[in-house]
């Protein structure tokens, strides 16, 4: 048995396991999220810098106006950084350890705005700063309106 | 501001991974004793209290009811602040604020973090204001700083051999301080072959999990004299919080450090900052951060600081002492690593800080804290008031 | 110390049992803009207009780390200072105020905000006992509460129906708030026929749960306040204590830190004989006890005599000193705003723009905020017009 | 990118998460140390405080009005008298009982403090402040403070 193995079993710790449920009114991101449910990446725009956002914003956080303007940001942009997650993690959505296979990306959308996703790739050398990336949705019925409605970002030719 | 300001008494733990022998609360007394015992106060002599600790890595709500008793604050004034990676850097600003109104004698800052007891604490982080979309990915401080480095290599040209040259520097200071957690005598060869856990973000590049305090006291000047011949005063100090305006997806080196620190500068009228700035205490909670934070404090131009390590000018002896302590990646106690940077930064201008003092006069520190994807808070030190 | 402080503008939302509609930043925008817009300030660097935000929040209430942090931007606090309190609303005044008294700050821009509906209170609140001990056991802040008050009607003959008079006067009073939840009339029957929900308390005796709701405050330096608006009200006292946090380390029946709070702030107000210099109060009652409790600590009655004064009359609209005419927290506030919410009232009735609730001609005014099990962390702030 | 398509709904959306934990909680060596006793030998100690010489039960590290370390441990019958109680009527998924069931505030014999923990074989209707409590320790302990199963009535 190490020292620490020892220290370890003479003093008394125990544990408080708990799920405490949470119920978030996403308000004026509701239409981001009902937007995913059609296959749809809406943002908001702000009307004196012309910047969109994801997630949705309610005010500018440059210039402090009311983000009014909604604007499709298409389905294609371009890839800022890509890495794979080489340790298990938490999956938000399970709660459980896991090993993450596909590559994390960051993609600036054709609209403007840039966003979380995965890549299709899996290897990370064929993945360049600046190349086009295409989204894969789920199908329609499995969709929640959350980000992972998408189900990866997929290279492609120009 | 109403009085000037010092820091009479400092004092922190000896940082660990684990520490199943103490409470939170007993931990926290620990600091407050050191921070006691270096004033030459006791308890009667402090009448305001601030503390600090991010709650949710603590598991615990409002956890300064609990930790008044232990520390023999009852029937003190007071207060708790919580504000993730910040907590530190806010709690001490929100003790600056109450010494200067000249309204306290005495106020003691605290913030602590037992990680040990933490699992399970960040299975939601990254969450923040966008709970319904950043939850869906695994996002975690190291999938933050690994974007951050993805891009910072891709701007800068500089290469993973950089990074574990800043490693190797953060571990050789932390090697000098018996306080910090991680002392491992590193070489660039075993940050290289260290395990990836997301490029080019190593495990060695991360904070580790730590269980530690850390106290300061704060006196107006006139009691400030009367209790010590080395009081730290408290120039200035600046709470700067990005607020969620972009995320990494977005901007991934934004940070509103530079700002703080232009604001600061300004008002203590320090225009060649890396001159008239001898210490620097930096929160940098990934070893790559430390190239970028070099770069927004005003230490050199953007994209260049990778050069100053491949020129061996970083280190406590060296042109730049950036982090003499070890910094973050050392020790990481969340929400009281600021208070950590602020004790250390404050003991090299007392010149106290034994084996990794700075050589020469400090006449000004700079301590920092950082939090969630870009909030900064500035403390300046000075020797002279 | 650096003049007086004034509160220049005050806001809130309605308070509901829900606003699903609604995302908290939705809550912080409306109360924001509406104190933006009754001072003309916007957020500037050149101390020209407001300084720093800091908001009063309970990050377990927003569910995941740092749920507040990421919605500074929201209210223009993006590279601006932005600090926080993790205590009830009224420290965060209390601290407010510090920061303009040590000159730091000229204008401070003040917000609480909280949706009790996305969580559940007591789960989160029953982390916040000593996790060894009380919280082992089960013992959260309602059963805290109620141990308080077994203690304290009994030590001092308190009846059932004295407390529940404190329910019915709180609600006829609300009848003539319109941001009020709960203004339907009761009578003592009805409250002391409600089912018990932690003897001695009823669940009538109880803060509705959920309340969401918001609201935000602007502070200013004496020389600034003067000149943005011709009714500005004045901070003239300010007190906060800690107690004992393990219910049976404290005498329950007495709030000896409340009592110590507000001779802090007395002292300072030069506030010599309170039921006679107070023209109104408003008070942090969760449970119906507390009003009278509070009384006692507040040095409205001596100890013991909660009951008797509300027998008196004196704490009715109309009486000697009405006991919080907006109807207090029992018509339904959100924890942590209720606090700045007693405030914000006061300010109200003190600039006479109270409505059917004003108390006329009043001039002075105390409020009083509770943090922690069984009014742990205690806050008093007089206010004068 | 296309400007022609069908506009999308404005509906609010409510996103229900479950926050997962799993907290440790160190006990510390006072902790411990009084843990064991009840575990081990079923006997309540309390911390003496050198400066103000007040007994604490539960034990901390430092006397919370002294703040100095307190190392003197001093052995208590368990019996005491009821300060305070409540009765639980409400449920939450923390709660180690069934509701109602009733908490007290136990003030011991040679101690100066109180403990806050259950009552048991009463009346719920007929606690009274003031009553002389015993505790009855559970069979099988495991070295927390529900070792202590409950205090009941003493002659």
């Amino acid at each position: 048995m190490s020292t620490d193995q020892k220290q370890e079993q003479e003093f008394i710790q125990f544990r408080y396991p708990r799920q405490v449920p949470y119920q978030h009114s996403l308000g004026y991101q509701s239409k981001f999220a009902n937007g995913l449910k059609q296959g749809r990446i809406l943002a908001t725009k702000c009307p004196v810098c012309g910047r969109c956002t994801i997630p949705p914003r309610i005010v500018c956080p440059f210039h402090h106006v009311k983000q009014t303007e909604w604007v499709d940001q298409g389905q294609r942009g371009r890839l800022v950084s890509a890495f794979k997650i080489n340790f298990p993690m938490f999956d938000p959505r399970t709660r459980e350890l896991q090993s993450w296979e596909t590559p994390l990306v960051a993609v600036e959308l054709e609209g403007g705005a840039s966003m979380d996703g995965w890549c299709s790739e899996l290897d990370t050398s064929k993945l360049k700063t600046g190349m086009l990336l295409e989204a894969v949705w789920r199908p329609e019925e499995e969709r929640q309106g959350r980000g992972d409605d998408i189900l990866h970002w997929k290279p492609v030719e120009e | 501001m109403a009085e000037r300001i010092a820091i009479v008494g400092v004092g922190q733990t000896i940082h660990k991974s684990r520490r199943p022998d103490v409470t939170t609360a007993e931990l926290c007394a620990e600091a407050v004793e050191a921070a006691l015992a270096d004033a030459q106060m006791t308890m009667k002599d402090i009448d305001h209290v601030v503390l600090g600790s991010f709650e949710v890595a603590d598991g615990y709500f409002n956890p300064d009811k609990w930790i008044i008793p232990e520390i023999g604050a009852v029937g003190k004034a007071g207060f708790e602040i919580q504000n993730v990676g910040t907590t530190g850097g806010v709690t001490a600003a929100a003790s600056f604020n109450l010494a200067a109104t000249g309204m306290f004698d005495a106020v003691l800052c605290l913030a602590w973090q037992k990680m040990d007891e933490a699992a399970g604490a960040f299975s939601r982080g990254g969450g923040g204001a966008n709970e319904y979309w950043m939850g869906q990915f695994p996002m975690s401080p190291i999938t933050n700083f690994a974007r951050r480095a993805y891009s910072y290599i891709d701007r800068s040209g500089c290469t993973e051999e950089h990074i574990a040259m800043v490693r190797v520097k953060q571990d050789q200071c932390a090697m000098k301080n018996p306080c910090a957690q991680l002392r491992l005598g590193l070489t660039i060869e075993k940050v290289m072959n260290d395990v990836l856990l997301a490029w080019p973000i190593r495990r060695l590049h991360m904070c580790p999990t730590t269980a530690g305090a850390a106290a300061v006291i704060v006196c107006p000047e006139a009691r400030a004299k009367k209790v010590t011949d080395k009081p730290v005063w408290v120039e200035d100090w600046f709470t700067c919080h990005q607020g969620g305006a972009l995320t990494m997806a977005e901007d991934p080196t934004a940070s509103t450090l530079r700002y703080a620190c232009d604001v600061v500068y300004k008002r203590c009228g320090i225009t060649n900052p890396l001159k008239e700035i001898q210490a620097w205490e930096v929160y940098e909670p990934a070893s790559p951060a430390e190239l970028r934070w070099m770069e927004e404090v005003g230490i050199c131009d953007d994209y260049t600081a990778w050069k100053l390590f491949e020129q061996g000018k970083v280190g406590i002896d060296k042109e730049i002492p950036f982090n003499p302590s070890g910094g973050v990646t050392a020790t990481n106690p969340i929400g009281c690593t600021p208070v950590v940077r602020l004790v250390e930064a404050a003991l090299q201008v007392r010149g106290d800080a034994g084996e990794h003092q700075i050589p020469g006069k400090i006449e000004r520190a700079l301590a920092t804290g950082y939090g969630g994807q870009g909030e900064n808070v500035i403390m300046m030190l000075r020797k002279t008031a | 110390m650096a003049g007086r402080v004034g509160i220049v503008a005050v806001a809130q939302t309605k308070f509901e049992e829900r606003k699903d509609a609604l995302h908290s930043a939705e809550l912080m925008y409306d109360v924001t803009r509406d104190v933006l817009g009754q001072t003309g300030l916007e957020f500037k660097e050149d101390r020209t207009g407001i300084d720093c935000t800091t908001v009063a929040y309970f990050d377990l209430f927003g569910g995941p780390a740092g749920s507040h942090m990421h919605l500074g931007y929201i209210v223009g606090a993006y590279e601006r200072e932005d600090e926080r309190v993790t205590s009830d609303g009224a420290l965060a005044v209390y601290y407010a105020a510090m920061q303009i008294l040590s000159g730091h700050c000229d204008v401070v821009l003040l917000l609480s905000h909280n949706k009790e509906s996305q969580c559940q209170k007591n789960q989160i609140e029953w982390v916040g006992m000593d996790p060894v001990y009380q919280r082992r056991v089960g013992i959260d802040f309602v059963s805290a509460a109620a141990l308080q008050a077994m203690r304290y009607t009994t030590k001092y003959g308190i009846t059932p129906e004295q407390c529940a008079k404190v329910v019915v006067k709180s609600r006829k009073n609300a009848g003539n708030n319109p941001n009020a939840m709960c203004c339907d009339s009761l009578t003592v029957d009805d409250v002391l026929r409600s089912a018990m929900l932690c003897d001695p308390i009823r669940i009538q005796e109880a803060k509705p749960v959920p309340v969401d709701g918001a609201c935000a405050l602007i502070l200013a330096c004496e020389e600034k306040a003067k000149k943005i608006t011709d009714k500005p009200v004045w901070i003239t006292g300010l007190g906060t204590c800690y107690d004992h946090h393990e219910l049976g380390w404290r005498e329950l029946a007495d709030c000896g830190a409340l009592a110590t709070a507000a001779q802090r702030a007395y002292k300072m107000a030069g506030i010599k004989e309170p039921l006679k210099e107070f023209d109104l109060a408003e008070v942090s009652e969760q449970y119906s006890y507390q009003e009278l409790l509070w009384s006692e600590g507040l040095g409205f009655c001596g100890k013991g005599e909660g009951g008797k004064l509300i027998d008196s009359g004196k704490t009715q609209m109309g009486g000697e000193l009405p006991i919080n005419p907006s109807g207090g927290i029992l018509s339904g506030l959100p924890v942590c705003v209720a606090g700045m919410q007693r405030v914000v009232e006061c300010v109200l009735q003190l600039r006479g723009e109270a409505g059917a609730r004003q108390v006329p001609g009043a001039k002075k005014a105390v409020a009083q905020g509770v943090d922690g099990p069984a009014g742990q962390l205690q806050c008093v702030i007089t206010l004068e017009n | 990118m296309s400007h022609h398509l069908p506009e999308i709904s404005d509906e609010p959306v409510i996103a229900e998460v479950i926050a997962h934990t799993n907290f440790l909680v160190s006990t510390g060596a006072t902790g411990t140390r009084f843990l064991k006793e009840i575990r081990d030998n079923k006997k309540i100690m309390g911390l003496k405080c050198p400066g103000c010489s007040k007994v604490h039960v539960p034990p901390r590290l430092h006397c919370p009005t002294c703040f100095v370390k307190m190392t003197e441990w001093v052995e208590l019958s368990g019996k005491g008298s009821l300060t305070s109680y409540t009765v639980v009527r409400y449920q939450e998924p923390y709660m180690p009982k069934e509701p109602p069931y009733a908490y007290g505030v136990i003030q011991m014999d040679g101690a100066d403090t109180g403990l806050a923990h259950f009552l048991g074989e009463v009346d719920l209707d007929k606690i009274k402040i003031g009553m002389r409590l015993e505790p009855v320790f559970k069979e099988e302990r495991e070295g927390s403070i529900l070792d202590i199963d409950y205090f009941k009535p003493s002659s």
